[in-house]
């Protein structure tokens, strides 16, 4: 029983907030729509969910016009991105609401409340409203309800985005288990981090202006991006995108010119292209192309020099801790090896080779 | 610019409880003139309490605050000379930025000239000089928040800035931008700042010195750097970088430590009469290898989590689970059976979920 | 949420139509009579064109009660919106004995105005009130409350003032309680006075809050006519005569139902005309000093 | 910085405010206690001191001989309060409900259009409307009758109940709603199980005022409603009308407004809740 979208389109004010959506979503599988704010991945939820009309379009589910079918029949339960429960039930009748709408049991639905609330770590709960819980365990409560139920579908809009750091990893690794067996029910789960999308989607399918930009396992969507688009949207910090020259598959940018060929581009026609590479694949070093750092970021564990070549913005990304300073000069050292290559589109052409995952560890 | 003093000091919200509930457990920390520091933690920890006993909103229970030596324990905010930045932007309505920028001078009487000067140069630095005779209600949420830091920078005697979760409300796409012109003008008019978030990322990114708070209490104050390479409890490492820091629990024969059997050497003293000690290691520093070696210990590969550029490999070596971060590129080993090597540097030794390192 | 057309209709229709049905009969009725010559010696539903609304332009008494209910509402609207707003100013924080002070405040606006309007009216009598005992008591003349224009009019303002109060400052105070901590703060941050802050936070603050009070007091102060029925009756004279008491009096006491048509539907327009450029006016003041 | 003199400023203000507020009701609360001599002597104000009090004036508004009886009024009033509100809240949060959550369009009429007209309504001074309101109730034989006043009041109160209640579910947030239909509840469901429970803070502000607002309608009954039903308002306002036995009035003034006063209490809690502020936007 698929979730077939054919040529979605929505225009609201003049904005288009889909394009053209077509997708396929299969039972059993969890698709991860990565895209930044304003993509428009909210708003294909919302419509799948039947909560916001299309202007044209196509909506099947089993041989069924699903656009016809009226929210409250979709079979679908949805996790917003506010922690939005019933503020006037508690934890236990929370997730009960749904059982009971659909005419469960007394039996039933206390089997099945529990049975969900101790999935997500909520079992002490039950008496509590949900204003008496942090962030974290409202948004629990709110997974708890929409997995009791078993429907068909079920939607996650950027579930995480508002908790806490390290909140955020703690769930998703929790999230991970508990979509490991979700029988044959269609999850959609909404992010904009890479990093989510790519370990929890068996499907990921990025969104930009409306539109799906690509769709493929996580594997192919990383290591092989349609565009440049997509390219800067599935990897964080986004791929370094800069325009440069092929001659004999030797690779010149302002200042920065291959050293060795760089096999796998090396039976392209010489030209202009646009080139990719991964802040990973940038690093700092004792000579290479001289550039100015502008910003330092720092994550937990990694940190990202943001430097600028003549006029171009790269950024590095170095395991640890490490101290740079603002406005050093620094030098970079590119991979050619690393590089991704784009026509003047920005449609991919060529991918480094990253046929080593049977590769043991070197 | 002034240096702070936080002496003694604790608060408890409900008067009378014991020290335990406190909200705050009294505490000593200096703020050292003209740096950068984040209190960092998890909702509750105490770092907002830390932030109003600073600006005078909240009175402690007990101890002094030192601005310069001056104790300024009971003094209103009003008195204090600070400036903050709060979480959701506050401007003055009805006032254009000119006015908003200059409202504090005004309220301290300076002379037009003077006033004008100043407010010029702080709007230059703030990028918002072509903006100021603009209604300062029609500017985004961004552009607010640096109104209100600029509204501290224009008084050059202000003690310090505090800035509570300043990025809260601002968009994603311009998240980037304003923490890197806060970071900018910080660099640029070097005042001492205070900035309380919950977000490690932002406490790491903008802070020369780290406070990580938990339940109350400061757990440990460094350099980003020190609280990666070191971090001083079980917590510490927990909560600074992704994945956490790794715990294993290590045996002990003949004043040497074992995993599963085989020896762990590493580059401390064993510490005497400590039971029950673990040892931490970054997933940063753990290496998958295919033999065996000095620190290298056998395990099982029992989860692969594919983030983009790098994979997360968990590996379950002696029933305990080591997870390691590993470049992409490098790939996922073949079999279950792999090898996890722990150089020797990177072991620290916790017990008691403290770090227990004598060098 | 589209595509729920049927459902929409099924919760607004209801009470649309009830208040529409209710209101739409008087209006058409209201046009139709002010045409006609209904009067007590001739209730017909004739057609005698515009004769009313010419009567009317030369009635003298009926404009002075317009232009005194311009007077009478704006003045005592103004006078309850700066009372109102520096009780809930004092009372909004720290002050002993808050709940007590709050409630007491509130407490005329739930009262029937006609009822007090007749506690009111011994208040004000000329000899056996306490108004003038005190005023005795003070050293100062006796005044004729009722029975004199200008006093009559004082007594009568001083009534609204006092009903109506508590309502500019139940608004006023819910304002107040829900502004955010944060801009006091920061001006007490930046060296900001008292009145400083006053000027330049709370009142750009409460803009919105303040033309919706106003505006909403400005609506039922333009009906009055309870309280003049009560307190003064109109009197002396027509001194004290608001458009709603003259229209009882022509319609109702007198019965001539066609005139006072006319001059009700002239009332409602004027009413609704002024009200809308006064809220108009009052928002853009109002924006000038804050609100986006 | 604050002057000492503040704090003594600031309660001599409260103090004389609270004494013109409080003034009238202690005048009628003294009167109410007097007879004929002591009102005509002259203003006094202290029981026992200055004039002996008697118990004329509320024996009177029970039935006394030469008062009235308020029992059957007030019985009158309560009704009428109570079922023209009721009728009120239950149309005006459906409206208000759909005027919230639904997109309208009627030609160039949107949403707020409607809102204004439900509000707008407020306008109208009830001298305009009681002359058709008459032969309405006329024509359809309901002058004199509880039921026609009923319906006069709901005219007067709907406004106020769509007014607060559209500010109050605007303050809802509407993924409750979509949540509720997801978790399979039709629109009607949606409102009454999940919006409704949570709608209490709002519905007890815009019953306060429909309470406040109907108890104290005193132009409608004053004109529709002659010999059969009388209001509370018309029963104390009827005592004014000739020589005025002060002390009956009084005592019959403070019983009706009793009730609303004990109302106020309830108010304030509400208030220092914050819970009106929605309804003020």
């Amino acid at each position: 029983m698929n979730l077939s979208a054919t040529d979605l389109c929505l225009t609201v004010d003049g904005v288009e907030h889909l394009r053209n959506v077509t997708a396929t979503f299969q039972p059993g599988r969890l698709h991860t729509v990565i895209g930044r704010t304003m993509a428009g991945k909210t708003t294909l939820l919302r419509a799948l969910a039947g909560l916001q009309k299309v202007d044209s379009g196509s909506l099947t589910r089993a041989g069924t016009d699903f656009l016809k079918t009226p929210v409250w029949r979709r079979d679908t339960a949805m996790v917003y991105q506010q922690f939005i429960n019933y503020p006037h039930l508690n934890v236990f009748d929370n997730v009960a609401f749904p059982l009971k709408r659909a005419g469960l049991s007394r039996d039933e639905i206390r089997r099945w409340v529990r049975q969900s609330l101790a999935s997500v770590g909520l079992a002490d709960f039950e008496r509590r409203k949900p204003s008496q819980l942090s962030g974290g365990q409202q948004q629990r409560v709110a997974m708890a309800r929409a997995l009791a139920r078993g429907t068909g579908i079920l939607l996650l809009d950027e579930p995480l985005a508002n908790l806490d750091y390290k909140l955020r990893e703690q769930l998703r690794d929790e999230f991970k288990a508990l979509f490991s067996d979700r029988g044959d029910t269609i999850v959609i789960y909404t992010t904009t981090e890479p990093a989510e999308a790519m370990m929890l989607g068996d499907v990921v399918l990025v969104m930009h202006e409306g539109r799906i930009l690509q769709t493929g396992t996580p594997q192919e969507v990383f290591e092989r991006p349609a565009t440049t688009t997509v390219a800067s949207i599935i990897n964080d910090p986004p791929m370094n995108i800069f325009a440069g020259r092929l001659e004999g598959g030797r690779v010149t940018v302002a200042g920065f010119q291959a050293t060795h060929v760089s096999a796998h581009l090396a039976d392209l026609p010489d030209g202009s292209y646009q080139f990719g590479l991964r802040a990973t694949d940038v690093s700092l070093a004792s000579s290479g192309v001289e550039g100015e750092v502008t910003f330092v970021e720092i994550s937990g564990s990694e940190t990202f020099v943001h430097v600028v070549v003549g006029e171009a913005p790269f950024v590095v990304q170095i395991e640890g801790i490490h101290d740079v300073a603002l406005g050093d000069p620094v030098k970079l050292r590119l991979r050619p090896d690393r590089l991704f290559a784009f026509d003047e589109q920005g449609t991919l052409v060529r991918t480094p080779s990253y046929d080593l995952a049977s590769v043991e560890g070197r | 610019m002034a240096q702070l003093d936080i002496v003694d000091v604790g608060h408890a919200y409900a008067p009378g409880a014991e020290e335990e509930r406190w909200a705050l457990k009294p505490l000593n920390l200096t703020f050292a003139s003209g740096k950068t520091y984040a209190l960092v933690g998890p909702s509750g920890c105490g770092k907002t309490t830390l932030l109003n006993i600073l600006s005078g909103l909240v009175r402690p229970s007990r101890g002094q605050v030192l601005f310069d030596g001056v104790d300024v324990t009971a003094l209103p905010t009003k008195a204090r000379n600070i400036a903050q930045v709060f979480q959701f932007p506050v401007i003055y309505k009805s006032m254009t930025v000119y006015d908003n920028l200059a409202f504090p001078l005004q309220c301290r009487r300076w002379d037009k000239a003077r006033i004008d000067a100043k407010v010029r140069q702080v709007a230059e630095a703030l990028d918002l000089h072509d903006r100021l005779e603009q209604p300062a209600r029609g500017l985004t949420a961004d552009d607010k928040q640096l109104i209100s830091l600029g509204r501290g920078l224009v008084r050059d005697d202000v003690a310090a800035v505090l800035m509570d979760e300043p990025l809260t409300v601002i968009d994603p796409q311009l998240k980037f931008s304003l923490r890197r012109k806060i970071r900018e003008i910080t660099e640029q008019f070097r005042p001492t700042v205070i900035y309380v978030t919950h977000d490690q990322y932002e406490a790491m990114s903008f802070a020369q010195e780290v406070l990580v708070m938990k339940d109350g209490r400061a757990v440990q104050q460094g350099t980003p750097e020190q609280l990666f390479e070191a971090p001083s409890s079980a917590y510490v490492g927990y909560f600074i970088g992704s994945p956490p820091m790794n715990f294993l629990t290590v045996d002990r024969s003949d004043g040497r430590f074992a995993l599963g059997g085989r020896t762990l050497s590493a580059a401390w003293d064993i510490p005497r009469n400590t039971a029950g000690i673990q040892i931490g290691i970054r997933p940063e520093y753990v290496k998958v290898v295919t033999e065996p070696g000095p620190n290298t210990f056998s395990g099982r590969l029992r989860g692969v989590s594919d983030h983009g550029a790098q994979r997360v490999l968990e590996v379950e070596v002696a029933g305990q689970l080591v997870r390691t971060k590993t470049p992409r590129e490098e790939g996922v080993p073949v079999g279950e059976e792999v090898f996890v090597h722990l150089p020797r540097a990177k072991v620290l030794p916790y017990a008691d979920g403290q770090l227990v390192l004598r060098s | 949420m589209d595509g729920l057309r049927r459902h929409k209709s099924m919760f607004l229709l209801p009470g649309l139509l009830t208040l529409f049905l209710i209101i739409i009969f008087p209006l058409l009725f209201t046009i139709r009579v002010s045409f006609s010559g209904w009067n007590v010696s001739n209730p017909r539903m004739n057609f005698i064109g515009g004769a009313n609304y010419t009567a009317m332009l030369h009635d003298s008494r009926f404009w002075a009660s317009i232009t005194r209910l311009v007077l009478l509402a704006g003045g005592t609207v103004l006078i309850q919106y700066v009372i109102g707003f520096g009780m809930a100013l004092l009372v909004w924080r720290n002050v002993r004995g808050r709940r007590f002070w709050r409630v007491l405040f509130l407490v005329p606006m739930m009262t029937t105005p006609v009822v007090m309007a007749a506690i009111w009216q011994t208040i004000f009598h000329e000899s056996l009130g306490p108004v003038n005992d005190l005023l005795g008591m003070l050293g100062l003349t006796r005044i004729p409350w009722l029975t004199e224009s200008g006093p009559a009019l004082a007594a009568l303002m001083t009534v609204e003032v006092w009903q109506w109060t508590p309502f500019m400052f139940l608004l006023l105070l819910a304002g107040l309680l829900s502004l955010p901590k944060e801009p006091f703060m920061a001006a007490a941050i930046d060296g900001a006075g008292t009145w400083r802050t006053f000027w330049k936070v709370t009142f750009p603050l409460m803009a919105p809050v303040s033309v919706a009070a106003i505006v909403i007091r400005l609506i039922e102060a333009s009906k009055l006519s309870d309280s003049v029925y009560v307190l003064t009756s109109g009197g002396p004279g027509s001194s004290t005569e608001t458009p709603g008491y003259y229209l009882y009096i022509q319609g109702l006491r007198d019965q001539q139902t066609g005139y006072s048509g006319a001059m009700s539907l002239t009332y409602l327009v004027l009413m609704i005309v002024t009200l809308t450029v006064v809220a108009a006016l009052l928002t853009r003041a109002f924006k000038l000093k804050g609100e986006s | 910085m604050r002057s000492h003199l503040y704090p003594v400023f600031k309660y001599t203000v409260i103090a004389l405010w609270a004494c013109f507020v409080a003034g009238p009701f202690f005048w009628a609360m003294t009167t109410s206690f007097k007879n004929a001599n002591a009102v005509q002597g002259g203003p006094t104000y202290i029981p026992w001191v200055q004039y002996k009090p008697t118990l004329t004036g509320w024996r009177n508004i029970f039935g006394g001989a030469g008062g009235i009886d308020v029992i059957d009024p007030f019985v009158n009033s309560a009704i009428i309060t109570i079922a023209a509100s009721a009728i009120s809240l239950a149309l005006g949060s459906l409206a208000a409900y759909a005027l919230s959550r639904y997109r309208f369009r009627l030609g160039f009429i949107k949403n707020s259009d409607i809102v204004f007209f439900f509000v707008s309504q407020r306008i109208m001074p009830p001298v305009v409307l009681v002359i058709p309101f008459f032969y309405l109730l006329q024509w359809g034989g309901l002058l004199d009758s509880i039921p026609g006043l009923v319906i006069v009041t709901v005219a007067l109160l709907l406004p106020i109940a769509v007014w607060v209640m559209v500010d109050f579910f605007n303050g809802i947030p509407r993924e409750i709603d979509e949540m509720a239909m997801l978790d399979g509840c039709p629109p009607f469901q949606t409102f009454v199980r999940a919006i409704l429970p949570n709608s209490l803070p709002g519905l007890t502000v815009a019953a306060m005022f429909c309470a406040v607002f109907g108890w104290n309608d005193f132009f409608f009954a004053f004109r529709l409603t002659f010999t059969e039903v009388q209001t509370l308002p018309q029963a104390v306002v009827a005592l004014n009308s000739s020589i005025p036995p002060w002390w009956t009035l009084s005592a019959a003034a403070l019983f009706g407004v009793a009730p609303l006063i004990l109302l106020a209490l309830w108010v304030e809690r509400y208030l220092s809740k914050g819970n009106l502020s929605g309804a003020v936007r």
